[in-house]
């Protein structure tokens, strides 16, 4: 299995000093307000409260928990990732709005952690999304998820955080791999090729031999439109 | 015999009739009526200087009948009314031809009779507003709850069973009427308006009391008033599609155009302020405005208790009835114009909300609200005037319900009532609320599988409901052009007159210019519309499936909508406060009158009869010696 | 009243709503902060989190009734705030008084109401069905609170109720004539901007946020701007009523700010109340207050 | 619990023939059966001993031997004492009776041994997959099933090297059991 | 051309005696003389009302001075009653032929006769003698239906009018005792001193009571259900139709001529409020459909009665009004019973057999609820208006009653129409249910197109019933008739 050579996609800077002004605040306001997903995969998870209560209060970084994927920036992945969790936390990564950032938290994201031998964990997890950062330790303590937190502030700003536009444009990578371990009829509800399309970050890996695969069984997932349905003729019942 | 305007009206109107009655059952009956409605708000436009204070037009009809005579003739008030019941016959009747027709004629429904019943009741209303003495307003009266029960007798099962219980109720509110006439006509010599005029002010407190509760409670079933509105609901709801439309919107303001014709301008608002309730502070102008208040707060929190639209829609035609009367009774400027002008708006958008609800029942065969749901995506345009009549009828700003509401509120302020003003504002946020329910689940939320290829309401009953939707708009933005009808009844009847400009109403203490509202509202819409599609990225349409479900994978066969017991904290709390809300009062006469019947009929079962003759006679003579 | 110069206020008094209401949702963070002995968050993070917001470039809509939720949102406060006289400009406060207001404010949460509707998630159901019963128990004594102050002032236009709180100074302010309708509007208030105690619509625990559940990026923008015209409503309504309203800009955000800071500080000691108890709340001690208040008033 | 108590249980247990029982403490009974009598045991136990409680069965791959040990945790309430029924069954067919009639709780108890063990319980009610619903591979909890094979043959491993570990390892630091002594799967042999 | 005016009454008398014994030879003859004779006395009152000669006209029989001999009293509110007797005769003339026929038309022959006899006699022992002669009429024509119930209602009834009939003749001997007279006029003239008495009083109640049997007054209708329920229709509809409503005019000569003390007023009233209560309550449980009509008709003649209670000439307009009208509805009613008569459950979804018959049904319910256009509601406007003019607290009790009545009796009529109109019960096919017979339906149309007609042409009718009252009240107008007639009073 090659794990694919990531070419790190720096923005291209806009050429007028106005828009490069505008696009410089608006990273830097990308940068200092982030909305952290309150879901908590596995033990890691435990770190967290801490890091958002009185000792080392996130907020001063302008770091929020949110409830639901729509509203949140940054998915924590905190502890080992079975591959029963795994499903539901691509689905949930998939109905985050980007520009997303996945943290893998504790050893067990990172090469499956004390978990390794087991059947039931995924081991690589930027196998099925991309994963900005890694937090090594097995639960480290919240400076550590603090520090990780402002290093990832810091790459936003520079703006090199965009692994996002990689799951759009290796989308067949990811969903080989997904594929692999859920088989072949797996398919999230998110309409991914058709959404690349509309907001156009088409890459050469977006479609392959995986996504026909899933084009095959895939349920019709389009958006219902408004229509006065006066054309359609009259349903024979 | 010259032929007045009035009589044309009369003439077209029979015309009408006996079109319905003889080609009825000929496909295109449907839009011969219709025309013919047409024709006969034509004919009422011709009286048109009525509307803004012309002299009234009376009819070269007359009768003498028994030492009675019988008069008819039109003023601004029956003016009013009759554009307004014109207007909704016509556009029901429209709603009713084409395809709606064909459906119900296929599901075994008498068109033939539907017509009639339709022609007959718009007659019977129209001599009933034009009725020139209490004697043909009595008979105008009973033709109007007759044809009614017409109307609402003909679905057959259900109906005929509430039409039954509505016809009880209306005889004992005739009956109540006809012995107040009695005792007027005892009183003041004759029955026409003039003698019964001069009568009224020197009339014995006692005697005005008796007149006062039997007119009253006469008028006030019709209307739906509190302790006898317990027919209004299932009687509207179970009447066919644009029948319940029609009855919505105008009917039960017939009784509103009594009260407003005989309490009102015969015995004026000032001696009924004069009749006191022995031993308690409050008199009988406070007693109708209690009244009114109940009738706004149970019906509409009953209203959000129900699983069917079309009685949805029914109890809150009685909720509204009790802010007419509130603004009546309140009898300033601003109240009488504002009871008067929800008339008029509450026509508009009671009549658009029934056809909504049957358009939705014309494409998914049900009204239940737990059975629909998502249906913005395939009937848009059915949801629009469902929107704007909620909104209407909710009483929020771009919409003429608020206008009314506004100024009612504005007489309740003014004259100090705070009680009746925050009853009053409980009515309206119980509508929200209920309204709320209404369109949330039919046109929100999951589109059900069964319901994907629904399609929109056909074009012959979209267009009245587009047409109605932009008459609630209009008369939203320019309050004005109602405003002035609403004034000239005022000079008619005889009360104060607010002086209102195109945009709305100007007073001292406080002034609304609709106008401005509702161009600052647009305005602060553009700038919203501008900072969403602006600022933010691109957005894309997901389907209803991709959703977030706490992580659960979401499939079209498990139903993911929330929409039976829709308000369960409020219900938990004030659920059982009003169970059946009178139904009590209804249940005790019904099984008095049984208990007396068994009575009565045990009493001739008797065997030995002589006994009663000899016993009888006894007594009388000892009665009489003695 | 040239017509230039009221465009001009047409279009500055939603911004100072905006800005100042933005310094009120900081205000609300920093006061929650230190209560938990935290630092808070940096001065501009308000600006920060909705700039963030309609910057992300990927967004999830139901529909178009979804879209127009949110611009009838926003729309509905940006036209109330046009009737919220501030000190120098009135706006259109004399063409509908008070209850043009009070309606003003309830289109912006129908509106919110269509859109999540259209979201078609239950949760945001279940989050609306508990916001309109909320509104339902937090009206009623606002509206008795309304009824007291406009009948004591005689009118229902804002201005000219101001105008008669500033003839006298500091006696002849609302709360001080009417002391126990002041209370009143204060819990009725308190509960209108449905912060801590009163927010069971928006209980993350159970029903993930209600309506915003599918908010993500400009939608959740346009519903932070919301707050912030919120909070600025509402306590701007509640100076204007009760506390005579601002002769010059300081002592009008001086005021504005001191009365939000009230209900905000209340909102984090408190867990939250469920739907029937919060009805049972707000029908009991603000009601009676007020009724009492207008029978002096009366 | 006073002695005579056990006295009493001992003479009960000796109505099963072929029962051997071994007191572990006052309160804890293990008693071996073999196969077929298990049923009759647990009702007796049920019946009159008041052993009302199945808490867990608990199973035991005895891979040379070639045979599963499962074991039925029984507990009464009045007198507060486990007895613990060990049974031997064959590895080959795996296949024993339900017990589902007398304790309804042994339904889980067995859906979850037939997932994980691949015993087939016959009366059983439900015997679907239960916690496992991605696994369609071997029954893991077998010995014969090496999940460090499936996991190196099914998923791939993090090559992590980055720079400050290579000096951390330079300095002879980092991992203290280098790979290549790893008991399984990175033996070079 | 006056004389012929005995005719009507001594012909049909004649006839019945005669017809037995005809149709022993031959039916064919016997059948029409009935008829004929029932035409030829139409023929000669109709002419005498077209004559239009001076109508209250007095007619001394076998040329005795009224004060000694029988005078036949012929004013116009006489004629219209007699005139009603022979053409309702003719409508109701059992055709069936069978071997009770010669019987049944005999005695109906003897009704119609003495029926006619009431309506004209000036004398009040003669009035007794037809009274008795219409209830045997009565007992033979009920009995005559031949079913074991009519037997029974038949002897109830006998004993009841049996008592009456004792009760009228002890009052007409106390009058007797009283003034030593028994002609009318004569009556009239002597009332004021010697009848003006307690025991003119208790001679005018007794009466009262005696011919309430047959006027189904409160407390001596328990007859009334079972007869009408048992007896054969067409009959029925003859007795509650027209034969009560002579009984009630009995009363009204009384009242307007002798006795004017307010106590009998207060008797009458209390007794008619009394069965207009108990007739319509017990119409609301009524299960069978003769039943139900008998019932409606006690509480209607309790209205009657009602009127008769108001003083002066208004009362009697309305008393005129609502028996005209009641007569009219009542026998069409009883005539659709005639295919109806069973229990209202087998009625169900009977519109769709018979259509005519249910429209008809509805048009009499309107009409007897008092539907405006219909002349039931001119009836009622004007007796609520009498009623409201009196000051006395026990007319506004019966105002009351009369306004509720009419509620429950929209009620239960309305919850037959809707039966009618609603589906068949499941099982039954539609061609089982009951469907009136043609000739009675035939009978049940006439009368409703009589009822049309009086809407449409309402102010004549009204105008006619007003001067039919207006003669009627004025006492003096009817002893100078009967003295002028015959020179002067002794």
């Amino acid at each position: 299995m090659n794990s694919i050579n990531k070419i790190p996609v720096i923005e291209e800077k806009r050429t007028n000093p106005l828009a490069r002004v505008f696009d410089e605040f608006v990273r830097f306001c990308r940068s200092r307000s982030l909305f952290i997903l309150h879901y908590c995969t596995g033990c890691g998870a435990i770190e967290l409260p801490p890091a958002m209560t009185s000792r080392f209060d996130m907020e001063r970084l302008g770091i929020q928990p949110m409830v639901s994927p729509r509203q949140a920036d940054i998915l924590l992945i905190t502890g080992y990732v079975s591959i029963k969790t795994l499903k539901r936390v691509i689905l949930t990564y998939e109905q985050m709005g980007s520009p997303k950032y996945v943290i893998g938290i504790c050893s067990c994201t990172v090469n499956g952690g004390m978990y390794w031998q087991s059947y039931a964990t995924a081991k690589k997890l930027d196998e099925y999304m991309p994963v900005d950062l890694y937090i090594a330790g097995c639960m480290p303590r919240p400076e550590a998820v603090l520090a990780g937190l402002q290093k990832l502030m810091d790459r936003i700003h520079s703006g090199e955080a965009n692994s996002w536009e990689d799951y759009f444009r290796n989308y067949d990578y990811y969903l080989g791999n997904q594929q692999k371990l859920f088989g072949e009829n797996w398919q999230t509800p998110t309409d991914i090729i058709t959404e690349a399309k509309h907001y156009d970050l088409i890459g050469e890996g977006t479609l392959g031999k995986h996504t026909q695969i899933l084009e095959q069984h895939q349920k019709p997932l389009e958006a219902l439109d408004m229509r006065l349905g006066h054309d359609l003729k009259e349903p024979t019942e | 015999m010259t032929l007045t305007p009035l009589d044309e009206l009369f003439l077209y109107s029979g015309i009408t009739v006996l079109v319905a009655l003889l080609l009825g059952r000929r496909l295109p009956a449907g839009w011969m009526v219709t025309i013919l409605y047409g024709i006969q708000l034509l004919a009422l436009m011709k009286m048109a200087p009525l509307g803004y204070g012309g002299e009234p037009i009376s009819s070269a009809l007359t009768f003498e009948v028994m030492g009675q005579s019988l008069s008819w003739r039109f003023d601004a008030l029956s003016w009013y009314f009759a554009l307004i019941t014109l207007g909704s016959a016509l556009l029901s009747s429209w709603y009713a031809c084409g395809e709606w027709e064909q459906r119900f004629r296929q599901s075994g429904g008498n068109l033939w009779l539907f017509h009639l019943a339709m022609t007959l009741n718009v007659f019977s209303m129209l001599i009933l507003l034009a009725s020139g003495d209490l004697l043909s307003l009595f008979i105008g009266w009973e033709l109007v709850s007759w044809a009614g029960f017409l109307l609402m007798a003909m679905a057959g099962g259900v109906a005929t069973k509430a039409a039954m219980r509505y016809i009880t109720y209306a005889m004992a509110g005739a009956m109540a009427i006809f012995g107040g006439i009695a005792l007027v006509y005892v009183s003041a010599g004759s029955l026409q308006y003039e003698a019964i005029l001069t009568a009224a002010s020197q009339m014995s407190t006692a005697h005005l009391w008796m007149l006062v509760i039997l007119f009253g409670a006469g008028f006030g079933i019709k209307m739906g008033l509190m302790p006898f509105h317990l027919w209004q609901a299932p009687a509207y709801a179970e009447t066919p599609g644009p029948g319940s439309a029609f009855l919505g919107a105008i009917s039960s303001r017939m009784g509103l155009f009594a009260i407003l014709l005989v309490l009102v301008k015969l015995f004026g608002i000032v001696n009924i302020d004069s009749l006191k309730i022995p031993f308690t502070l409050i008199d009988a102008r406070d007693l109708l405005a209690w009244i009114a208040v109940f009738t706004i707060i149970f019906p509409t929190f009953t209203a959000m208790k129900q699983n069917d639209a079309r009685q949805l829609l029914a109890w809150h035609g009685i909720g509204q009835g009790g802010y007419m009367l509130l603004g009546l009774v309140v009898a300033d400027a601003m109240g009488a114009a504002g009871g008067l002008l929800h008339v008029f708006n509450h026509a508009t958008y009671q009549a658009a909300l029934f056809m909504a609800v049957t358009a939705v029942i014309h494409r998914t065969g049900t009204a239940d609200l737990n059975k629909l749901g998502g249906l913005v995506v395939r009937m848009p345009l059915t949801f629009m005037v469902l929107l704007v009549g909620i909104i209407g009828l909710a009483g929020l700003p771009p919409m003429n319900g608020f206008v009314s509401k506004w100024l009612v509120y504005r007489s309740l302020l003014n004259e100090g009532m705070p009680l009746l003003f925050v009853a009053a504002v409980i009515g309206t946020l119980g509508t929200i609320l209920s309204v709320y329910k209404l369109i949330h689940n039919i046109f929100l939320g999951q589109l059900r599988v069964e319901h994907d290829n629904v399609k929109e309401a056909p074009w012959s009953m979209m267009i009245p409901m587009l047409i109605l939707t932009a008459i609630i708009f209009i008369t939203g933005l320019l309050p004005g052009i109602p405003l002035a009808w609403v004034a000239s009844v005022q000079q008619a009847v005889g009360l104060p007159v607010p002086d209102y400009t195109l945009g709305g109403v100007e007073s001292a203490s406080g002034s609304l210019d609709m106008i401005w509202v509702i161009g600052v509202l647009f305005a602060g819409f553009g700038i919203g519309a501008l900072i969403f599609y602006f600022a933010g990225g691109r957005s894309k349409r997901v389907h209803q499936l991709d959703n977030y479900a706490g992580g659960h994978f979401l499939t079209a066969d498990v139903r993911y909508q929330y929409s039976d017991n829709f308000y369960a904290g409020l219900m938990h709390l004030i659920g059982g406060w009003y169970r059946g809300s009178f139904l009590w009062l209804e249940q005790s006469v019904k099984s008095l009158v049984e208990f007396l019947s068994l009575g009565m009929q045990g009493l001739y079962r008797r065997a030995n009869a002589e006994f009663y003759l000899l016993s009888t006679a006894l007594f009388v003579i000892a009665w009489v010696v003695i | 009243m040239a017509p230039m110069e009221l465009i001009i206020e047409l279009i500055l008094m939603p911004l100072v709503a905006f800005v100042v209401g933005m310094m009120m949702v900081l205000m609300m963070r920093r006061i929650a902060a230190k209560l938990q002995r935290r630092i808070g968050p940096p001065f501009f993070q308000p600006l920060y989190d909705i700039v963030k917001l309609h910057s992300k470039r990927t967004q999830v809509s139901h529909g178009l009734i979804h879209d127009i939720g949110i611009v009838m949102a926003m729309g509905g406060y940006i036209a109330a705030e046009t009737l919220l006289p501030v000190p120098g400009m009135t706006g259109i406060a004399e063409k509908g008084g008070i209850i043009t207001l009070l309606y003003l404010m309830m289109i912006p949460s129908l509106g919110l109401a269509l859109g999540v509707g259209q979201c078609a998630n239950p949760n945001g159901s279940i989050g609306i069905a508990r916001a309109l019963t909320a509104m339902l128990a937090y009206d009623i004594p606002l509206v008795i609170v309304i009824f007291g102050v406009a009948y004591a002032a005689g009118t229902t236009n804002l201005v000219d109720i101001i105008a008669v709180q500033q003839a006298g100074g500091f006696e002849t302010w609302g709360a001080v004539q009417m002391p126990v309708l002041a209370i009143a509007g204060l819990i009725a208030m308190h509960a209108s901007l449905g912060k801590q105690p009163f927010e069971i619509y928006i209980a993350p625990a159970e029903i993930a946020t209600g309506p915003m559940v599918e908010m993500s990026g400009k939608y959740l923008g346009g519903l932070f701007v919301m707050q912030c015209f919120q909070l600025y409503t509402t306590s701007v309504l509640y100076v204007s009523l009760f506390l005579g309203g601002g002769t010059t800009w300081f002592d009008f955000l001086l005021k504005s700010f001191l009365v939000l800071a009230i209900p905000v500080s209340i909102a984090y000691l408190f867990p939250r109340y469920r739907t029937e108890d919060l009805l049972r709340l707000m029908w009991k001690w603000p009601v009676m207050l007020g009724l009492i208040g207008v029978a002096f008033v009366l | 619990m006073s002695q005579e108590l056990t006295h009493w249980l001992d003479d009960l247990l000796e109505e099963i023939e072929g029962i051997k029982v071994r007191r572990k403490s006052s309160r804890r009974v293990r008693a071996d059966v073999p196969a077929d009598a298990l049923p009759a045991l647990l009702e007796l136990l049920q019946g009159r001993a008041g052993y009302i409680h199945l808490s867990a069965i608990s199973c035991v791959d005895w891979i040379e031997d070639d045979e599963f040990e499962l074991v039925y945790h029984v507990w009464s309430y009045e007198s507060h004492s486990l007895v613990s029924a060990h049974i031997r069954i064959a590895r080959e067919p795996g296949v024993y009776l339900s017990v589902y009639d007398l304790y309804q709780p042994a339904g889980f108890f067995e859906r979850d041994i037939h997932e994980m063990y691949g015993i087939h319980f016959e009366g059983s009610p439900n015997m679907e997959k239960f916690i496992l619903t991605e696994w369609d591979g071997p029954p893991p909890m077998r010995k014969e099933f090496d999940s460090e094979a499936y996991v190196n043959e099914h998923l791939n491993w993090q090559e992590y090297n980055p720079p400050w570990l290579q000096e951390l390892i330079a300095e002879g630091g980092g991992v203290i059991i280098p790979p290549e002594e790893q008991r399984f799967s990175r033996k070079k042999d | 051309m006056s004389d012929l005016i005995v005719l009507p009454l001594v012909l049909p008398l004649f006839g019945a005696f005669l017809l037995p014994i005809v149709m022993r030879t031959s039916i064919s003859i016997g059948a029409w003389i009935g008829p004929a004779i029932l035409a030829y006395g139409c023929w000669i009152l109709g002419d005498q009302w077209m004559s239009g000669t001076a109508l209250p006209f007095s007619l001394a029989i076998g040329g005795f001075a009224p004060p000694m001999g029988i005078n036949l009293y012929i004013d116009s509110l006489a004629l219209l009653f007699a005139f009603a007797v022979q053409l309702l005769g003719l409508l109701f003339w059992p055709f069936k032929i069978d071997q009770e026929t010669a019987r049944r038309q005999a005695l109906m022959l003897l009704l119609v006769a003495a029926s006619t006899g009431l309506a004209l006699s000036g004398d009040l022992f003669n009035l007794y003698v037809f009274y008795e002669l219409v209830a045997v009429a009565t007992f033979g024509l009920i009995a005559a239906s031949g079913s074991s119930a009519a037997y029974a209602s038949t002897i109830r009834y006998l004993i009841l009018s049996g008592i009456g009939s004792v009760l009228t003749l002890l009052g007409i001997a106390l009058i007797y005792s009283q003034t030593g007279t028994l002609n009318l006029a004569h009556l009239a003239q002597l009332a004021p001193e010697q009848l003006n008495n307690k025991l003119g009083l208790t001679a005018f109640l007794t009466i009262l009571i005696g011919v309430g049997v047959k006027a189904e007054l409160f407390p001596v209708n328990t007859w009334a259900p079972e007869v009408y329920a048992t007896a054969a229709s067409r009959v029925s509809a003859f007795l509650a139709g027209l034969v009560s409503k002579l009984a009630l005019l009995i009363i009204l000569r009384l009242l307007v001529l002798i006795f004017h003390q307010p106590e009998a007023v207060q008797v009458m009233l209390v007794l008619g409020i009394l069965g207009v209560i108990t007739g319509e309550l017990a119409a609301w449980r009524a299960k069978d459909v003769r039943r139900m009509l008998a019932f409606s008709s006690i509480g209607q003649l309790g209205m009657i009665f009602i009127a008769l209670a108001i003083p002066e000439q208004g009362g009697l307009l309305a008393v005129l009004a609502l028996t005209f009208h009641h007569l009219l509805i009542k026998s069409g009613l009883f005539m659709l019973a005639d295919g109806w008569g069973g229990a209202i459950e087998k009625l169900r979804g009977a519109a769709k057999r018979s259509p005519l018959a249910a429209a008809i049904f509805v048009l009499f319910s309107l009409s007897l609820i008092g539907m405006p256009p219909l002349p039931g509601f001119w009836a009622k406007f004007t007796l609520i208006t009498q009623l409201a003019a009196q000051t006395s607290p026990l007319y506004l009790i019966g105002l009351t009653v009369f306004l509720l009545a009419t509620v429950i009796e929209a009620a239960y009529l309305f919850r037959l129409a809707a039966l009618l109109y609603g589906p068949a019960a499941e099982d039954t096919p539609i061609d089982t249910i009951p469907k009136p017979a043609g000739l009675s339906l035939a009978t049940a149309s006439l009368f409703g197109i009589g009822l049309l007609a009086a809407a449409l042409f309402i102010t004549p009718v009204g105008d006619l019933l007003s001067h039919v009252a207006g003669q009627a009240a004025n006492a003096d107008l009817y002893i100078n008739t009967v003295f002028a007639g015959t020179g002067g009073s002794q």
